[in-house]
């Protein structure tokens, strides 16, 4: 029996490895395709309001063991000028999400499998399919129209360039037609926006900053040619507590300052709660629930939600033990066909075992993914008349 | 910085006193007694003739006093008189060092030249058709021994199509000059550095190739890339000169690799170089000149590793010393 | 810091663009050169070789290519060489054919191997001396109007300055000169002595005092006791801590005549130390330092004697040797106090050597300004050193040559490996060389007679197997391992044509060899196993021991993976394992090997002899012969050895060989193996080969006539 | 309520019987077969060892057994029968393939076959034994200069730069001929040759060992063992051991393929193992003989087969290690 089973598992793993290896073999392909016709990645917005629209987002790993959906179908917008908080337990897609608007995910094993990430680009007034765009489109967005912050300070600058080749590579990359000069003032002028003004800094090496300091230098880099969209990815995760507090305080104010949607992805919900103006609550590669801050902070819906809110620690509030949700995230290879939560799901009803949630306006801007809201989903859809629904596709706004 | 040298460069000489120390105890324990060796062939030696030509080439001496008198003398840069070729050591180390050093320095420039930029392409290529191929050859390279490979070669290219010479330094039919003579010269040194660099290249590659992986998946290349950065400039820039640390390290164990490889290449290809006459040494029981080679590359050893301790530093700026 | 990278990376760019230039210019040459060494009469590659000797700006390469298909280069393909070419103090015979080339000797071996006049002559007269002794006079005279490469002239005295440099006392090189028996030779070579030795060989009585004070010799002597008690004392301590645990008769501490006893010597009971070195000193007549060197169980008598005695005495200042003489500028005579076959060989057949150029700074028991020119040699030979670099000996033909300026303008001497040489002629890289021969090599060279052609002489030489008499001890025993040995398939599966087994150890290139000796020892385990019980041995659980002890002998080869005795050993290895006996073989390099010999720790080894140009053989097989590995020695043997050396009378001469080998073979120390032939091979393609000698033979080859050589 | 929670806790177990648990050895095992090069090069190494292992038993002749050949007749006569003696006795040298001798026989009339068993035995035999060796010094010596630091470490470094400073080869070369001189049987020198080769290779393993050492002491879980005050022993056996076996591991397989090339080597140069034993070493060396390499593909193509394959192998398996401990661990 075992033996069988053995034998199975084997055929199986083989399969997998196949298959994985013509995955890579079209990555390659399209990795090493110098020009891709414009044609291929044009597109529209829905919303030209928008700067960026995920539409059915499938980013997956082909690992050994099969194929592992890290992002599976995962659909919101970023509307321009606004901060938008990505929030989930770890492991739950955030990060993939936001690697994958770059195109930086770990090539061959991750590949966007399909959807698309639309953006609406200010400069030539194009809007792209950043799924299908070419490397070459892709290196002109990258650090100059979308940048990135990311979490681990310590090892996202390079120990053997100083901060000045560092961050004046970045600029002039992007600013050909300025000189050394230029290029250096601009640097220094970034670097007093996050509130670095040191003599020589551009002469020094990461090491010899701390680590604060560092992620202060990573901002300026991120802001340094005046993005349309900076994603965070973390930024505060690795630092003490007393210096997170700066840099959020740096974030908060940069965002009044620049003119700049942002992206932060964070697990931590205080965060989401100061900067955020809307909130996407992701579990498993899918968006479980998605809405205004207000939505999600004073009117949770998914349970996984209400539960994340339950397990924050409260200042005015005594509780004996913090809550926290029982169980664990299903095995990515594996998912099942029914609720991803179910098996930690408090809540759960005989629909729960059916198919996958579709998702649910609960008002305007509320949506979630959940049979428990199924009639309070129709109810709004009838009063409302709004938007059809197809798939698990949904808009914020 | 220059602290750190000068400390180094005393704790080598200590290492060196070491080593010879260890050299001249083993080397005194070689039983191939050149007086005997020499004079066996010959039916009419006497053993008065032999008795006065130990005495003449201080071979009666015990290994401690041997040892201080030749130590008092090497401290003079005097290495003693080579019983075979009847010459100062240091002249002769002087005179056969070229050829060693030129076989031994294009290998390993050659060596780097590919295993750097293949294991680079290996690793970027990883899983790929391009990446089993180099490796595979690689690891071929480094799967048989060196004189294998030289038999073999020397079979098909010089011996079998004739186009490039059987052994030798220079053609000795011809009386090239000046540029002639060096492309002549280094036809006669394709053969032996093939065999060199096929033999070593293979593990330096797979170095290069596991640390540019390492690289590759490093942080600070993603953030390379979230600028926007062109690939080739992100490889090229930011990943390239991270691999390059762990690699200068390898400089100083070069050395004593190369100069043990030219040993047998030299002597498959009659080149006379240092190994080749090192190992006419040990055959013939020529201790003056075996410890003069051996405690050259000792040094050379150790100087290799202080350069690549230097390197150290100035590729990696965390290290300060 | 930033500076030092730039200059790190200038410093790898440059090596960079070398090791490019380097292999794009070798990839050039490749093609051309192929070209051009494959077919040199097709015209379109001519224009090629044209084309590179063009861009080369070379003259040479240029007549070498061009138009008229000469060669004005020989090059001749040697193993290894040491670079001391000096005929003094070369020790390789590699190194010694490039001396060949640029030294004339005075005389030279014909083909035959008998001495002949090349640019001097020599003749011998016995005389009667006044103290009524016979004395032998060599006169020895050269060329008049020869001169050297340099253009000096050559007088006899340049040939006397030869002598004395081979009769220095600090001489160390191959040649035995100073052993002759030449009038006055002991005493210019043994001008000094140790102390110690010099008053005990001039006895208790001796009255002349220059070297040494009348107090310094009688408390000599009074030490001598002392230390020769000491000395005793060491070999009484050495045989009683080394009997065997439970010996029957066990020698007790302090029984000077028991311990003397095992050792050899009979004293009257209750002898004393002193009295058993004295027996000692009394058996050697006198002679300490054999008594010394001989009896020692440790320490030598000088070292006990300490110090004091060790320093060097000078006895006389003798500066000339009195048997040696000058006649006029171009004849000397050389005076020997007994007859020597081979004293001809010694005096004529030795290089001249220039003593205006090796003479500089020369004074007796200083030869450092000799040596110093070992790297720079100059001669009057027909060729003229240039240069040794890059492996290659550059020699130029010498226009000053006493026998007519060498047709051949230049001779290259290059390093090459055995393994190679071969092909190195078939490729055309090198144009004469001497493999060592196999039926392999014939074959090929057959198979391609335009490239090359070859000439096979036999060796002055033989291997063989020899067994140390003092290890082991009964002649049944050995007779037993002589019968073990199974030569002819070994010998006939490695050398075919090109080796024969032998019978009698002595070279038969060499005209003593007896034709007609018979197998001595023919291959018979059963008659060896017969042998073996004959000296005591008995089979015992399937072993084969004599007192407890399984009979195990130890060989010593060299090289054996290539060495055609290995299956002799291997046959004999298996035969002595089935009869219960043990054969230890061991595989060592060649000086380990001899080393090992010489030291008399194998019981067994193989090895071969080489060069022998006469055929005494008292150095080998005499009682006090240096050679004399097997260590066996007889009274009967070391007389007939003097016997032939005395005998002029050639017949005479080879019965006395003969008998002589029989003696030898009798006492089964030595199995002669094998006489292999030695193989030249020519270049065909740039040689004229007609200009070889009609004759080759072990004693003459092409260099004898190389200032008749011609290329293509 | 009760039902949901019985509910939950069987899809719990449920997932936990999927999500199969491993131990991290499992996991090195389980990374290790994933990887089919090293598969094969397990396969090729258990091949080899069957090979050399059984094969004597089955081959009818003994490793430097001679054969001789009747020129007369043609018939191959055996080292142990009677009439080698006679007069039309040759010896059967580099005798074709044929069925007697399915690889022919070698210049000195052997099997080539059966030496290629046997000398498997050496080859293998050497690198493991001299793996081991280096091991066990280059760890004891390493582990004690990483773990008590100071000047014992200082003089262990010293050391170990003085090892890395002599070239081997020559050394080997002399060395190999003072074993000669200091009478060492024949058929023990193998064993000196492998002790010495082990002693001369621990200053790598002891510098690597030492690395790891430093660097895990500094890591938190060792910091944290030490604040809880365990015994040393405990501390060196529990922790630092089951850490540096990685890298030792790793030296191991690498080492072996090293090893077994380096006693060709020596076997090249005449000083590796003696006659009449035979190794591949000593068997692919007669390369330097050029009638033989042209002539006898069937002496020197098979011992270089068997070198190439073992070695190969080595790397496969240490490659295949490398990645199952770490994919990212470097040498």
């Amino acid at each position: 029996m075992s033996a069988l089973a053995n034998k199975n598992q084997k055929k199986e793993l083989k399969e997998v490895k196949k298959f994985n290896l013509r995955k890579y073999r079209e990555y390659n392909k399209m990795m090493r395709k110098k020009r891709v016709p414009e044609s291929e990645y044009l597109t529209k917005m829905k919303n030209p309001e928008n700067i960026i629209e995920f539409d059915n987002l499938q980013s997956y790993f082909y690992t050994d063991v099969g194929t592992v959906k890290a992002v599976d179908g995962v659909s919101f917008d970023i509307p321009r000028g606004k901060t938008i908080g990505v929030v989930g337990e770890s492991g739950c897609g955030k990060s993939v999400t936001s690697l994958s608007i770059m195109r930086l995910l770990q090539g061959p094993q991750g590949q966007i499998a399909g959807g698309e990430i639309r953006f609406n680009q200010q400069s030539t007034g194009r809007v792209l399919n950043l799924a299908k765009a070419s490397i070459k489109e892709m290196e002109k967005i990258r650090g100059n129209e979308i940048s990135m912050i990311f979490q681990e300070p310590m090892t996202t600058l390079n120990p053997v360039f100083t901060i000045g080749d560092q961050l004046c590579e970045c600029i002039s990359l992007h600013n050909p037609q300025m000189n050394k000069k230029d290029v250096e003032q601009r640097a220094l002028e970034t670097l007093k926006m996050v509130g670095i003004v040191r003599e020589g800094i551009l002469k020094n090496y990461p090491h010899e900053l701390s680590g604060g300091m560092r992620q202060r230098v990573v901002i300026a880099m991120a802001l340094a040619c005046d993005p349309q969209l900076v994603i965070a990815d973390e930024p505060t995760t690795a630092l003490d507590v007393t210096i997170q507090a700066q840099i959020l305080d740096l974030l908060r104010e940069l965002k009044n300052k620049i003119n700049a949607s942002i992206m932060l992805i964070t697990h931590d919900l205080g965060v989401v709660a100061e900067m955020a103006d809307y909130v996407v609550v992701m579990y498993a590669g899918r968006v479980v629930e998605q809405g205004t801050a207000d939505d999600i902070f004073h009117h949770p819906a998914h349970p996984y939600t209400i539960g994340l809110m339950k397990s924050r620690p409260m200042l005015n509030q005594k509780v004996d033990r913090l809550y926290s949700i029982p169980g664990n995230v299903p095995n990515p290879v594996n998912l099942p066909a029914h609720c991803y939560f179910k098996n930690r799901c408090e809540s759960c009803v005989e629909a729960c075992s059916g198919a996958y949630p579709a998702m649910i306006s609960l008002s305007e801007t509320h949506k979630v993914s959940c049979h428990l809201h199924r009639e309070a989903g129709a109810a709004v859809r009838q009063a409302g008349g709004a938007k059809k629904q197809t798939g698990g596709k949904q808009n914020v706004q | 910085m220059k602290q750190y040298i000068i400390k180094r460069l005393l704790i080598s000489i200590l290492v060196l006193f070491g080593v010879s120390i260890l050299l001249y105890g083993i080397a005194h324990m070689v039983p191939g007694d050149y007086v005997s060796n020499i004079s066996s062939g010959n039916q009419n030696i006497t053993p008065e003739m032999e008795q006065r030509m130990r005495e003449a080439y201080g071979l009666d001496k015990g290994p401690v006093e041997g040892y201080i008198s030749w130590l008092g003398d090497a401290i003079r840069g005097d290495f003693g008189t080579s019983f075979v070729y009847k010459e100062p050591v240091t002249s002769i180390i002087i005179k056969y060092m070229p050829a060693t050093l030129a076989l031994a320095g294009i290998s390993m420039v050659l060596e780097l030249l590919l295993a750097i930029p293949l294991g680079i392409l290996a690793a970027r290529r990883q899983y790929s058709f391009t990446d089993y191929t180099i490796v595979a050859i690689a690891i071929v390279g480094i799967s048989l021994p060196s004189f294998f490979f030289a038999a073999v070669l020397k079979r098909v290219f010089a011996i079998g199509l004739g186009v490039l010479p059987i052994s030798g330094m220079v053609t000795a039919r011809a009386n090239f000059t000046g540029f002639a003579l060096f492309a002549d010269m280094a036809k006669h040194f394709v053969l032996p550095v093939t065999v060199f660099v096929l033999t070593s290249m293979g593990s330096y590659l797979r170095y290069v190739r596991t640390n540019m992986l390492e690289v590759l998946s490093a942080d600070y290349v993603r953030t390379a890339r979230a600028k926007g950065l062109p690939e080739r400039k992100v490889i090229a820039k930011h990943a390239f000169r991270n691999t390059l640390i762990p690699i200068v390290t390898l400089f100083g164990s070069m050395i004593p690799a190369l100069f043990s490889g030219a040993v047998i290449t030299e002597s498959i290809f009659a080149l006379e170089g240092l190994g080749n006459i090192a190992l006419k040494a040990v055959y013939a029981g020529d201790i003056p000149y075996l410890m003069g080679f051996n405690m050259f590359i000792a040094a050379l050893t150790l100087i290799g590793t202080l350069v690549s301790d230097v390197l150290y530093a100035v590729v990696d700026p965390r290290v300060r010393y | 810091m930033k500076r030092m990278r730039q200059a790190l990376a200038l410093l790898l760019s440059v090596a960079m663009l070398t090791a490019l230039t380097a292999c794009g210019g070798g990839g050039d040459q490749k093609s051309n050169e192929g070209g051009n060494e494959g077919d040199s009469n097709a015209n379109t590659t001519q224009e090629e070789g044209n084309e590179t000797a063009d861009n080369e700006e070379d003259n040479s390469t240029e007549k070498e290519s061009g138009g008229t298909g000469t060669y004005d280069t020989l090059v001749i393909g040697v193993q290894p060489l040491d670079g001391v070419f000096s005929p003094f103090f070369y020790q390789s015979a590699y190194d010694d054919q490039v001396n060949s080339l640029i030294f004339e000797s005075i005389c030279e071996l014909n083909p035959d191997g008998e001495l002949v006049d090349n640019c001097g002559h020599v003749e011998v007269k016995e005389e009667k001396a006044e103290d009524g002794s016979t004395k032998y006079v060599y006169t020895v005279s050269i060329k008049e109007g020869m001169t050297f490469s340099d253009g000096e002239a050559i007088t006899i005295d340049d040939v006397l300055f030869t002598y004395y440099v081979y009769a220095d006392p600090s001489y160390d090189g191959m040649s035995t000169f100073a052993t002759l028996d030449i009038d006055g030779m002991a005493d210019y070579v043994n001008s000094e002595k140790p102390l110690w030795k010099a008053i005990s060989e001039a006895g208790k009585e001796n009255t002349d005092f220059t070297n040494w004070t009348e107090e310094q010799q009688t408390k000599f002597w009074e030490d001598l006791d002392v230390a020769g008690a000491a000395f005793a004392q060491e070999i009484v301590d050495a045989v009683i801590a080394g009997q065997e645990e439970g010996a029957e008769n066990p020698i007790q501490e302090g029984d000077v005549k028991g311990a003397a006893a095992s050792w050899g010597f009979e004293l009257a009971d209750g002898a004393t130390t002193l009295d058993f070195f004295n027996a000692m000193v009394e058996q050697y007549q006198g002679d300490l330092a054999t008594l010394s060197d001989t009896e020692t169980a440790g320490s030598s008598l000088a070292d006990l004697l300490g110090e004091t005695y060790t320093q060097m005495v000078a006895l006389s200042d003798v500066n000339e040797i009195r048997g040696i003489q000058k006649v006029d500028d171009y004849t000397c005579t050389i005076t020997f106090n007994s007859p020597n076959i081979s004293a001809d060989k010694q005096v004529a057949w030795t290089s001249i050597m220039p003593e205006h150029y090796y003479g500089a700074g020369f004074s007796k028991g200083n030869l450092d300004s000799v040596k110093e020119k070992n790297t720079a040699p100059l001669g009057s030979g027909a060729y003229v050193f240039e240069s040794y670099d890059n492996n290659i000996v550059s020699l130029t033909a010498n226009p000053n040559y006493w026998a007519g300026e060498p047709k051949i303008p230049n001779i290259k001497v290059q390093t090459v490996n055995e393994e190679d040489k071969v092909d190195l002629v078939l490729n055309g890289e090198i144009d004469v060389t001497d493999p060592s021969a196999s039926t392999e090599i014939i074959e090929q060279l057959e198979a391609e007679t335009d490239k090359a052609s070859y000439t096979l002489v036999d060796n002055p030489g033989y291997g063989y197997i020899g067994i140390n008499a003092e290890r082991v001890p009964d002649l049944n025993v050995r007779k037993g391992l002589m019968h073990l040995m199974n030569r002819a398939p070994a010998i006939s599966s490695y050398y075919g044509e090109l080796g024969a087994v032998i019978e009698r150890p002595m070279t038969p290139t060499l005209a003593e060899y007896p034709d007609d000796a018979t197998e001595y020892y023919g291959y018979d385990p059963a008659k060896a196993l017969e042998y073996f019980k004959a000296a005591g041995y008995e089979e015992k659980d399937g072993k084969l021991v004599k007192d407890g002890e399984q009979l195990t002998i130890t060989v010593g080869i060299g090289d054996s993976a290539t060495h055609p005795s290995t299956p002799i050993l291997t046959q004999m290895a298996n035969d002595m394992e089935a009869m219960g006996a043990q054969l230890v073989v061991n595989d060592m390099q060649f000086n380990i090997l001899n080393t090992e010999m010489t030291g008399g720790n194998l019981d067994m080894w193989v090895m071969a002899w080489g060069n022998a140009t006469d055929c005494d053989l008292t150095q080998i097989f005499g009682s006090k012969g240096g050679s004399n590995y097997q260590r066996y020695s007889d009274p009967k043997i070391d007389a007939i050895q003097a016997e032939i050396l005395k005998t002029i009378d050639f017949d005479e001469r080879c019965k006395l060989v003969a008998e002589e080998l029989d003696m030898i073979m009798e006492a089964a120390v030595y199995m002669p193996v094998y006489q292999r032939k030695n193989m030249e091979i020519y270049n065909a393609t740039t040689m004229n080969l007609d200009t070889l000698p009609e004759e080759t033979t072990t004693y003459y080859n092409y260099s004898k006539e190389i200032e008749t050589l011609e290329m293509q | 309520m009760e039902d949901l929670q019985e509910r939950n806790q069987l899809e719990q177990d449920e997932f936990e019987q999927n999500q199969v648990i491993l131990t991290p050895g499992q996991l090195v095992a389980k990374r290790f077969f994933r990887n089919k090069l090293a598969c094969v090069g397990l396969g090729i190494i258990i091949v080899m060892i069957l090979f050399c292992a059984i094969g004597p038993f089955i081959s009818p002749y003994g490793e430097y057994e001679i054969f001789y050949i009747n020129s007369t007749t043609g018939e191959e006569v055996r080292m142990k029968e009677d009439s080698v003696g006679g007069s039309d006795m040759g010896i059967n040298v580099k005798a074709p393939i044929s069925s007697a001798h399915w690889l022919g026989t070698d210049a000195d009339g052997r099997d080539v076959m059966t030496r290629l068993m046997y000398g498997g035995r050496i080859s293998l035999f050497v690198g493991i034994i001299v793996v081991a060796i280096e091991l066990v010094i280059g760890v004891l010596m390493g582990g004690i200069a990483g773990y008590y630091g100071g000047a014992v470490d200082m003089i262990i470094m010293r050391l170990v730069e003085i090892f890395n400073s002599i070239p081997f080869i020559p050394l080997m070369l002399i060395i190999s001929s003072v074993l000669f001189a200091s009478g060492v049987k024949p058929q023990h020198k193998i064993f000196w040759i492998m002790g010495i080769m082990g002693v001369l290779y621990w200053a790598g393993v002891a510098r690597l060992v030492r690395g790891q050492i430093l660097s895990l002491r500094e890591l938190e879980y060792m910091q944290a063992a030490e604040a809880t005050g365990i015994r040393t022993s405990k501390k060196i056996l529990k922790h630092l051991i089951p850490n540096v076996m990685p890298i030792i591991i790793l030296i191991a397989t690498m080492d072996i393929g090293g090893v077994i090339l380096t006693e060709s080597v020596l076997s090249y140069l005449g000083v590796g193992i003696a006659w009449p034993f035979a190794s591949w070493g000593n068997m692919v060396d007669v390369v330097k003989q050029s009638v033989i390499l042209k002539n006898y593909i069937n002496i020197w193509l098979p011992p270089g087969i068997c070198i190439l394959l073992t070695v190969l192998a080595w790397n496969f398996i240490g490659d295949g290690m490398r990645d199952a401990f770490d994919p990212r661990m470097k040498r």
